[in-house]
C-alpha cells in the first residue's frame, strides 16, 4: 500500500525521495517549534523529505490541513492531534489514501501505526512526589501548594493535573489551591499569581503545569521578596528554569524534551514505511530535574533540556 | 369649505423634553379636505407637535380625536393603520433601497403571503411615479437621486399610504420652483379627493398659494388659528415673532470691480464646464438656478471640495491650487454647506464643539486651548443668531432644524473668514431668524468681505444681492446686475440657458 | 443576490453597465483569479476531489457566515459564533450520548444557539449596548458555559448515524457542503424575495427612517441574532458530527474568520449592503488561500503573514474594479 | 475629560447638576460599588498592596487602551494591538540581546509599532477598508511575523536594568503604573486642551462635516493608528520588561480586552463621545473583576461566565444610571 502511494505522489522526474507529512498542533509555542525543528532536521539527516502544517490549535483547521496534505501528496502522516478524538476524519482519510500515520506528543483515540510520546500523567506525579519532599516528604508533607493550570479543557492540562494530584492528595497536611486557566502563558501566570498571593500569602510551593507559568510566578515572588522562600515546581525542563534551580530560587522540573520526541518520529515514521512494527506507544521517557542533576542538563544552546 | 366635519383634533398636547417645554397645552383642528398651515418660528414645536401625532414621541398630556374617534397613538405603525402619513422635516427615506422599495416599505404588495411581489411592486410604483409627472426609474437605489426627487419620493410614499391625512413637514425647503409646482399640483389633486394635509413650511407666499388655514405656535403655545383668506402676510408675521418686520432692499452702493478676492478662469471639474466669474471686495453675489444645474458645485470648486480638471483659481489675486477645504480655510475662505445634517454638523457633539470646529487654531495659547475665550465668543455668536438652545452644552441634534442651521453660519462667523460661500444658507430658517441672517450677511459685506450666495429663493436672492449669475446645466447663462433685477428675466434665463 | 453596494457611485445606470456588472460580480472574478493562480502553483489544486474537499472544509464557516452575514446587514457584528457553534456542538453531543434521539438532539440544540443568540440580541437591542459588546460578552460567557457542562472534558461516543451530517457524502459530494449550498439559497431568496429580507436592508441602511416607516425595527434586529445563534447552532453541531467529538473549545476564533470573509464578500460592516451569495464567494476564498498556502507547503507563520496580505489585497482589488478607491 | 457625552439630554443645567454629575461619573460609581462589594466578598482586596498590583496588572492593557480610545473617538477599531505588542516586545527583546542600548531598543521598537499603525491607518483611510478588517489583517500579518522573526522561540537573557520599566518600584509604587497613569494625564489633556484633540472629536462626530470645515480627516485618522501602534508597542515592551522575557505569543487576545474596557469607560463605538479617564476606570474595573475572582478563588470556568455578564451588567447600568435606556 505504502509504497504504491509513494509511486503514484513523488514527481516522475524526481529521485524518489519520501515525503513526510507533519500536522502540528501548533507553533506558538517554543516546546512544538523545537519539536518540530528537530524533526525536520531528522528528516533531512536521513534524506526525507518534510512537509508540515500548523493548526494553530484548531482542531477544524487541522482536520483541512491533513486533508490537504493528502491532497498534495505525503507517503507518510506525523500526526500531534488537538484532540484525540476528533481527527476521526482525518484518520480515515488517511486510511482510504493508505497513508500510515504515527502520532507524536499526544495520542489518538482511533488506531494508527504507533505513537511517539510521554506519559503527562506520569511527569504530573513525579512533580507531585517532588513537591511532598519538598513539603516535608511523605507522611509528614505539610503546606499550601498554588496550582496554575493549563489551558481549559486541555487533555494534558488534565494529565499534569490528575498525576500531580495522585501524589500529594494522599498527603493530609498538603492543602492545594487551584488557580486559573493560564494557557501555559507566563503574562497571564504573573496576573493570577499576583492575585492569588494576595489572597494566600502563606504559600509554600508553587505547581504549575509548564516551567513558563512558573518563571512567572518567580517574577511575581522576586518582586515580594519570597524568591528562595517559596518553593516552586515545573514541568518541561525549560533551560531558564533549570538555570534558576542552581540559584536556589527554583527548585524542579520534569523532562520533556522536545528535540528527542522530534527526531524519534521520523525515525519511526521511516520505519513505519520500511515496513517494521512497533508498540502501540513508544515512551520518550522523562526524568525529574532538580538541584541534584540540574547542572548536567545546562546547555546554552537549547530552549528546552535535552534527555540524557 | 363651511362646516365640514373635523378629521383631527389635538387638544392640549403638552410634551416636554427633560426640561425643555416644547409644547404646552397645544390645540389643532383640521378638516376633512383642507390643507391646514402650521407656521412658527424655529423651535417653536411644529415639528414635535407632527412627531406625537405620529406617535414618534409620547405627549406628556393631551388628548388626540382622529376621524371622530379618541386615537390612542402609540407608535409610527400605530398612527399609519389609523391613516395619518407623514413626510418628515428630515427625510425618512432608506437611500440603500430602490425608489419602489422605498414608497411600499412597511406595506410591500405579496404573493403566497410570504413573499414579496416584485412585480406588483414595480408596476404600482411605476403609476404613482408616473402619475406625479417626474421621470426616476423605480429600481434605481435613492442614493442615486438628487434632493428634490427624493422629497418626491417621500410625496409617492405617503401617497401610496391611502391616508386620510398627510403631514408635510416643510416638503419645499429642498425642491425647486418646477418640482414645487408638481407638489401644489399634487396637494390639489388630493383636496379634491376630500384628503387632509397639514402644511409646514417657513416660506410664507407659499402658505397662501397652498393653504386654507393657517395655525400659529410660539414657544410651545398655541398662538392663533386663521383663514389664510383673511389675514395679509404682514399680519401673518406679526402673529408668528410678535411684532413686525422691517424689510429693506439692500441699498446700491457701487461696488468697486479693482480688488478680485474670487477669479476663477476657464475652470472645469465633473459638472462645470469652463466657469469664468469673478467675486469683488464688499460685494454680495448671488447664484441662482434649477436643481443641478451646478451653483453647489461651483462653490465647492473654489472652496476645495471637488477636484478642478482644468483652469485656474485666483484667491485675492494669488493662484492658488487647493487641495482640501483646510487649504481653502486657510486662505480665509468659508463654506455652508447645503446638507446641514450631512455636511454641516456633528450632530452628536454640542452647540459648542460644534461652532469652534474651524477656528481652533485661533483660541490657542501655546498649542493648548484657552476655554475661557473661545467659550465667551461662541456665547456671543449664539446670541446675536438668537440660537434657541438651553446653553452651549447642549447637543446640536436636539435643535430645531432651524437652530441648527444657524449654528453652522455661527461657525464661520467666529472663524472670521472673509470670503464666504452660502449654499442655501436660509433653508429651514425662520422669517425672523431669515432677515437677522440676510444683515450678518449684508454686515460682512460691508465690511469689505467677499460673498456668494447660492440659493433656489429668488426673492432672497434679489433682496440679498449686489450681482446674480444665473446658471444652467454646468455653465453660467447670465449675469444680471442689481438694477436690472427682473423675476421673470431670471426665470426665463435659468429654464432655458439664456 | 445584490452582494455590493447597489450603485453607489453608479448614477446614470445604463451607461455603467459593464462597471455595474464587475461591480456586482467582482468578487466571483477575483475568485477565478485565484483559482487560476492557485491552479499553476500546484497541479493537485484544479481536481475535482480538491473541490469537494474545499466544499465540506468550508461549510461549518459557511454556515456561520450566513448568520454573520445577516447580522451585518442590519449593521451589526456577532462574535459570539464560534462560541455557540462550541456549546451547541456541546449540547447535541451530550444528549446523543445520553441516549436522546438524533433529531431531537439535532433541535435542542439548535434550540439552544438560538436562544443565547435572542439573549445577545434582546440585550443589544433593548438596552442600546453595542452589539460588538453584547456579543464580546456573549462570547466569553458561551464559552465559559461549554467548558462548564462537561468541565471541559470532551464527549466521545456518539452514534455512527450521527456522522452522515458532518462526514457523510451524497455520491461524492460531502452532505456538509450540499446544507452550506441549500441555506446559501434558500438565504439569497429570502432575503430578495421576503418583505422581512427587504426590511432587514431598511434597518441597516437606517434604523431610524425604517422605524418611522412602519418596520418593527428591533424585532428585526432581535431576530438576526437569533438567526445567527440557529446557524451557528447548526455550525457547530455539523463541526461534531464531523469530529465525532463534542469539544468545548472548538470554533474559537471562528467569529473572524467569518466576518472577514462576509466583508470580502462584499456586505458592508456599516449595514444595508450585501448579501450572502458574495459571502459565499468569500469564504470560498479564503479556503482556497489556506488550501493553496498547504499545497504549496508555504511555512505556517509567512501562511499568516500573507493570510493578512491577501485579505487587504483582495479588499483594496474590489475596490479598484468597483472603481470606488476614489471616495 | 468627558467621559460621557456632555451634555446629552442635558437641557437646562441648572435642574439636571445631579444628573449631569452621574452621567459624568457613573463609572467612577459603578468602580465603587464594585470596591464595596470586593471588600466585602474578600478581606484582602482592600490593602494597598493589592491595590498596587491591580496597578501594575494593568497598566499593559491600560497603555493599549489608551490608543484603542482615541482609535475609537474618531469611530475606527483597532484589532491589532496585541499583535503590534508582542512584535515590538520582539523587537526590542532581539536588540537588547544583541547588545543594543536600553533608549535605543526602546526608540526602535516604538517605531516599529508605529509603523504598523501607520499601515493600518494608511490601508484602511486611503481605500477605504473598514478599521476592522484592516486591523484584523494587520493582526494576522503582525503575529505571523512576531512568530517568524525568531521562528516562534522566546528571547531571553534581558538585561537586568531592563526590568525596571516592568517590574521595577519606586517606593511602593509599580514603575509600569506610574507610566499608566501618566499617559492617561496626558491623553487626557491633549484631548481636551488641543486643536488635534477636538479635531478627533469632529472626525469622529462626522468626518464629511469636518472635512468641510477645513479639518484634515485622513491625517488624523491615520494618526489615530499610529498612535495606537506606538502605545500598543510601548504596552509589549512594559510586558517585555515584566515578564523578562520576549514571547512572540504575548497579548493575544488583548484587543477585545481592551475594546471593552474603553467602551465601559464610556467611549462610544460610534465614535465622538469619550475619553480617557473613563477608559482608566474601565480598565481598573476588568482588572478588578479578575482580581476579586483569583482572591475568593471562583473557578476558572465561572469566571469567563460571569466575566460576561459583569460586563454587560456594568454596561446596563451605566445607561440605567444615565437615564438613556429609554430610547
Ligand atoms: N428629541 C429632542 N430632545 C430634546 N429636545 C428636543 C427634541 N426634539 C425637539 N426638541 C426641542 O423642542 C423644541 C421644538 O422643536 P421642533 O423641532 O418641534 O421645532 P420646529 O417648530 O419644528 O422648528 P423648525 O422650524 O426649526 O423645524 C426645540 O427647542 C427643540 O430644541
Ligand atoms: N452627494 C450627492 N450625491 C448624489 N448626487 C448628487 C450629490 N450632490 C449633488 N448631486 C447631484 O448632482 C447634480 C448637480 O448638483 P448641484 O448640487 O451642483 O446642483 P445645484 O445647482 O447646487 O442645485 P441644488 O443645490 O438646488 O440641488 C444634481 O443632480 C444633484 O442631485
Ligand atoms: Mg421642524
Ligand atoms: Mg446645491
Amino acid at each position: 500500500g505504502a509504497a504504491k502511494t509513494a509511486e503514484t505522489n513523488a514527481p516522475k522526474d524526481a529521485p524518489k525521495q519520501v515525503v513526510i507529512g507533519f500536522s502540528q498542533v501548533t507553533l506558538d509555542s517554543p516546546f512544538y517549534v523545537s519539536l518540530m525543528d528537530a524533526a525536520k532536521a531528522e528528516a533531512e539527516a536521513k534524506g526525507a523529505k518534510l512537509v508540515y502544517v500548523d493548526a494553530q490549535n484548531n482542531i477544524e483547521k487541522q482536520n483541512k490541513d491533513i486533508q490537504d496534505l493528502i491532497t498534495k501528496g505525503i507517503n507518510v502522516l506525523i500526526l500531534n492531534p488537538s484532540n484525540p478524538t476528533a481527527v476521526a476524519p482525518s484518520l480515515a482519510a488517511a486510511k482510504q489514501a493508505n497513508i500510515p500515520v504515527v502520532t507524536v506528543d499526544r495520542p489518538t483515540d482511533g488506531k494508527v501505526a504507533t505513537f511517539v510520546g510521554r506519559d503527562n500523567k506520569k511527569m504530573g506525579e513525579l512533580a507531585g512526589k517532588e513537591a511532598v519532599l519538598l513539603l516535608g516528604g511523605e507522611g509528614k508533607a505539610k503546606g499550601k501548594i498554588i496550582e496554575l493550570q493549563g489551558d481549559a479543557g486541555g487533555k494534558v492540562m488534565m494529565d499534569r493535573r490528575d498525576g500531580f494530584h495522585l501524589a500529594v492528595d494522599k498527603e493530609p497536611g498538603i492543602k492545594v489551591i487551584q488557580g486559573p486557566y493560564c494557557d501555559y502563558t507566563r503574562s497571564k501566570a504573573v496576573k493570577a499569581f499576583q492575585d492569588l498571593l494576595q489572597a494566600n500569602p502563606d504559600v509554600n510551593l508553587v505547581y504549575a503545569h509548564n516551567d513558563d507559568m512558573s518563571l512567572g510566578a518567580l517574577q511575581v515572588l522576586e518582586q515580594n521578596q519570597l524568591a528562595g522562600k517559596v518553593k516552586i515546581v515545573g514541568v518541561d525542563g525549560l533551560m531558564e528554569a533549570i538555570k534558576a534551580i542552581p540559584t536556589g530560587k527554583y527548585d524542579a522540573t520534569v523532562l520533556n524534551d522536545p528535540q528527542l520526541l522530534g527526531k524519534t518520529v521520523v525515525d519511526t515514521a521511516l520505519g513505519v514505511l520500511d515496513g517494521k512494527t512497533y508498540d502501540a506507544f513508544i515512551d520518550a521517557g522523562t526524568t525529574l530535574i532538580n538541584k541534584d542533576n540540574a547542572a548536567q542538563y545546562i546547555n546554552d544552546k537549547l530552549t528546552f533540556a535535552a534527555s540524557k | 369649505m363651511g362646516e365640514n366635519k373635523l378629521i383631527l383634533e389635538m387638544r392640549g398636547i403638552s410634551k416636554d423634553f427633560s426640561g425643555v417645554q416644547a409644547l404646552k397645552k397645544v390645540n389643532l383642528s383640521v378638516e376633512a379636505g383642507e390643507v391646514h398651515c402650521l407656521i412658527g418660528a424655529n423651535g417653536a414645536g411644529k415639528s414635535t407637535l407632527m412627531k406625537v401625532l405620529a406617535g414618534v414621541y409620547s405627549m406628556d398630556e393631551g388628548e388626540i380625536i382622529f376621524d371622530q374617534k379618541q386615537a390612542n397613538i402609540t407608535n409610527p405603525i400605530s398612527s399609519n393603520r389609523l391613516g395619518i402619513a407623514v413626510i418628515y422635516q428630515e427625510l425618512s427615506l432608506l437611500p440603500n433601497l430602490s425608489v419602489a422599495e422605498n414608497i411600499f416599505i412597511g406595506k410591500y404588495p405579496r404573493k403566497y403571503r410570504y413573499l414579496l411581489d416584485w412585480a406588483e411592486l414595480t408596476k404600482k410604483s411605476r403609476a404613482l411615479i408616473d402619475s406625479l409627472g417626474i421621470k426616476i426609474d423605480v429600481m434605481e437605489p435613492v442614493s442615486c437621486l438628487s434632493i428634490g426627487h427624493r422629497q418626491i419620493v417621500e410625496l409617492a410614499k405617503a401617497l401610496a399610504s391611502n391616508a386620510k391625512l398627510i403631514v408635510m413637514d416643510e416638503p419645499s425647503a429642498t425642491l425647486s420652483s418646477e418640482e414645487f409646482e408638481t407638489l401644489v399640483r399634487v396637494i390639489q389633486e388630493l383636496k379634491n379627493k376630500g384628503i387632509s394635509i397639514i402644511y409646514i413650511s417657513h416660506r410664507l407666499e407659499e402658505l397662501f398659494r397652498v393653504g386654507d388655514k393657517v395655525t400659529v405656535l410660539r414657544d410651545g403655545q398655541y398662538v392663533a388659528t386663521k383663514q389664510l383668506k383673511e389675514i395679509t402676510q404682514d399680519q401673518l408675521v406679526e402673529l408668528i415673532i410678535g411684532h413686525a418686520l422691517s424689510k429693506e432692499k439692500k441699498p446700491k452702493v457701487p461696488i468697486s470691480t479693482i480688488e478680485e478676492l474670487v477669479t476663477m478662469k476657464d475652470i472645469h471639474t465633473n459638472k462645470l464646464t469652463s466657469i469664468n466669474l469673478s467675486l469683488y471686495k464688499g460685494e454680495i453675489l448671488g447664484l441662482y438656478g434649477l436643481v443641478g444645474s451646478g451653483r453647489t458645485e461651483i462653490l465647492r470648486a473654489i472652496y476645495g471640495a471637488d477636484p478642478l480638471q482644468k483652469g485656474e483659481l485666483y484667491i485675492n489675486g494669488g493662484k492658488v491650487k487647493f487641495r482640501s477645504p483646510a487649504e481653502a480655510m486657510k486662505k480665509g475662505i468659508a463654506l455652508v454647506p447645503e446638507s446641514r445634517k450631512t455636511q454641516g454638523l456633528l450632530l452628536n457633539l454640542s452647540v459648542w464643539e460644534n461652532a469652534v470646529v474651524p477656528s481652533l487654531k485661533n483660541y490657542t495659547w501655546f498649542g493648548l486651548l484657552r476655554y475661557s475665550t473661545m467659550f465667551k465668543h461662541v456665547n456671543e455668536q449664539v446670541e446675536q443668531l438668537m440660537v434657541v438652545t438651553p446653553s452651549i452644552r447642549a447637543s446640536v441634534k436636539n435643535l430645531s432644524g432651524g437652530n441648527q442651521q444657524k449654528v453652522v453660519i455661527a461657525k464661520w462667523l467666529l472663524k472670521n473668514s472673509n470670503i464666504l460661500l452660502f449654499d442655501e444658507p436660509t433653508q429651514g430658517i425662520d422669517i425672523g431668524a431669515k432677515e437677522e441672517v440676510y444683515k450678518i450677511i449684508k454686515g460682512l459685506s460691508d465690511k469689505g468681505f467677499g460673498v456668494i450666495v447660492a440659493s433656489s429663493e429668488l426673492a432672497e436672492l434679489v433682496q440679498l444681492c449686489d450681482r446674480m449669475v444665473v446658471m444652467f446645466n454646468g455653465n453660467i447663462a447670465g449675469e444680471f446686475q442689481q438694477e436690472d433685477f427682473r423675476d421673470d428675466a431670471i426665470l426665463h434665463c435659468a429654464v432655458t440657458g439664456g | 443576490m445584490s452582494n455590493v453596494s447597489i450603485g453607489t457611485g453608479a448614477k446614470k445606470s445604463r451607461t455603467l453597465d459593464l462597471g455595474y456588472f464587475l461591480g456586482k460580480y467582482n468578487l466571483l472574478i477575483l475568485l477565478v483569479v485565484f483559482i487560476i493562480i492557485a491552479s499553476t502553483l500546484s497541479s493537485r489544486f484544479f481536481t475535482i476531489q480538491n473541490f469537494l474537499n474545499l466544499l465540506q472544509q468550508s461549510s461549518v464557516t459557511g454556515i456561520m457566515a450566513i448568520g454573520m452575514t445577516f447580522v451585518i446587514l442590519v449593521a451589526g457584528i456577532d462574535l459570539s459564533v464560534g462560541s455557540i457553534a462550541a456549546l451547541s456542538g456541546m449540547v447535541v453531543a451530550m444528549l446523543l450520548a445520553a441516549g436522546w434521539s438524533i433529531p431531537l438532539a439535532i433541535i435542542l440544540a439548535l434550540a439552544a444557539g438560538g436562544g443565547l443568540g435572542f439573549v445577545s440580541g434582546f440585550l443589544s437591542t433593548k438596552f442600546s449596548i453595542p452589539s460588538f459588546i453584547a456579543t464580546l460578552a456573549m462570547m466569553v460567557s458561551a464559552r465559559g458555559l461549554a467548558l462548564l457542562v462537561t468541565n471541559g472534558q470532551p464527549i466521545y461516543g456518539l452514534p455512527e448515524s450521527f456522522s452522515f451530517l458532518g462526514a457523510g457524502f451524497i455520491g461524492r459530494v460531502p452532505v456538509s457542503g450540499l446544507v452550506w449550498i441549500m441555506l446559501t439559497i434558500v438565504a439569497a431568496l429570502a432575503l430578495k424575495y421576503t418583505p422581512y429580507g427587504r426590511n432587514l436592508f431598511a434597518v441597516g441602511g437606517n434604523p431610524e427612517a425604517a422605524h418611522l416607516s412602519g418596520v418593527r425595527v428591533n424585532r428585526h434586529l432581535i431576530s438576526v441574532f437569533v438567526i445567527s445563534g440557529i446557524l451557528s447552532g447548526l455550525a457547530g453541531i455539523v463541526l461534531t458530527s464531523w469530529l465525532t467529538v463534542g469539544q468545548p473549545t472548538a470554533s474559537s476564533g471562528a467569529e473572524l474568520n467569518a466576518i472577514a470573509a462576509v466583508v470580502l464578500g462584499g456586505t458592508s460592516l456599516a449595514g444595508g449592503v450585501g448579501g450572502v451569495v458574495g459571502t459565499f464567494a468569500g469564504v470560498l476564498l479564503m479556503s482556497i488561500i489556506t488550501n493553496i498556502f498547504n499545497l504549496v507547503g508555504l511555512a505556517s507563520y509567512y501562511q499568516q503573514i500573507f493570510m493578512g496580505l491577501i485579505i487587504v489585497l483582495a479588499l483594496i482589488l474590489n475596490k479598484f474594479v468597483m472603481g470606488e478607491n476614489a471616495h
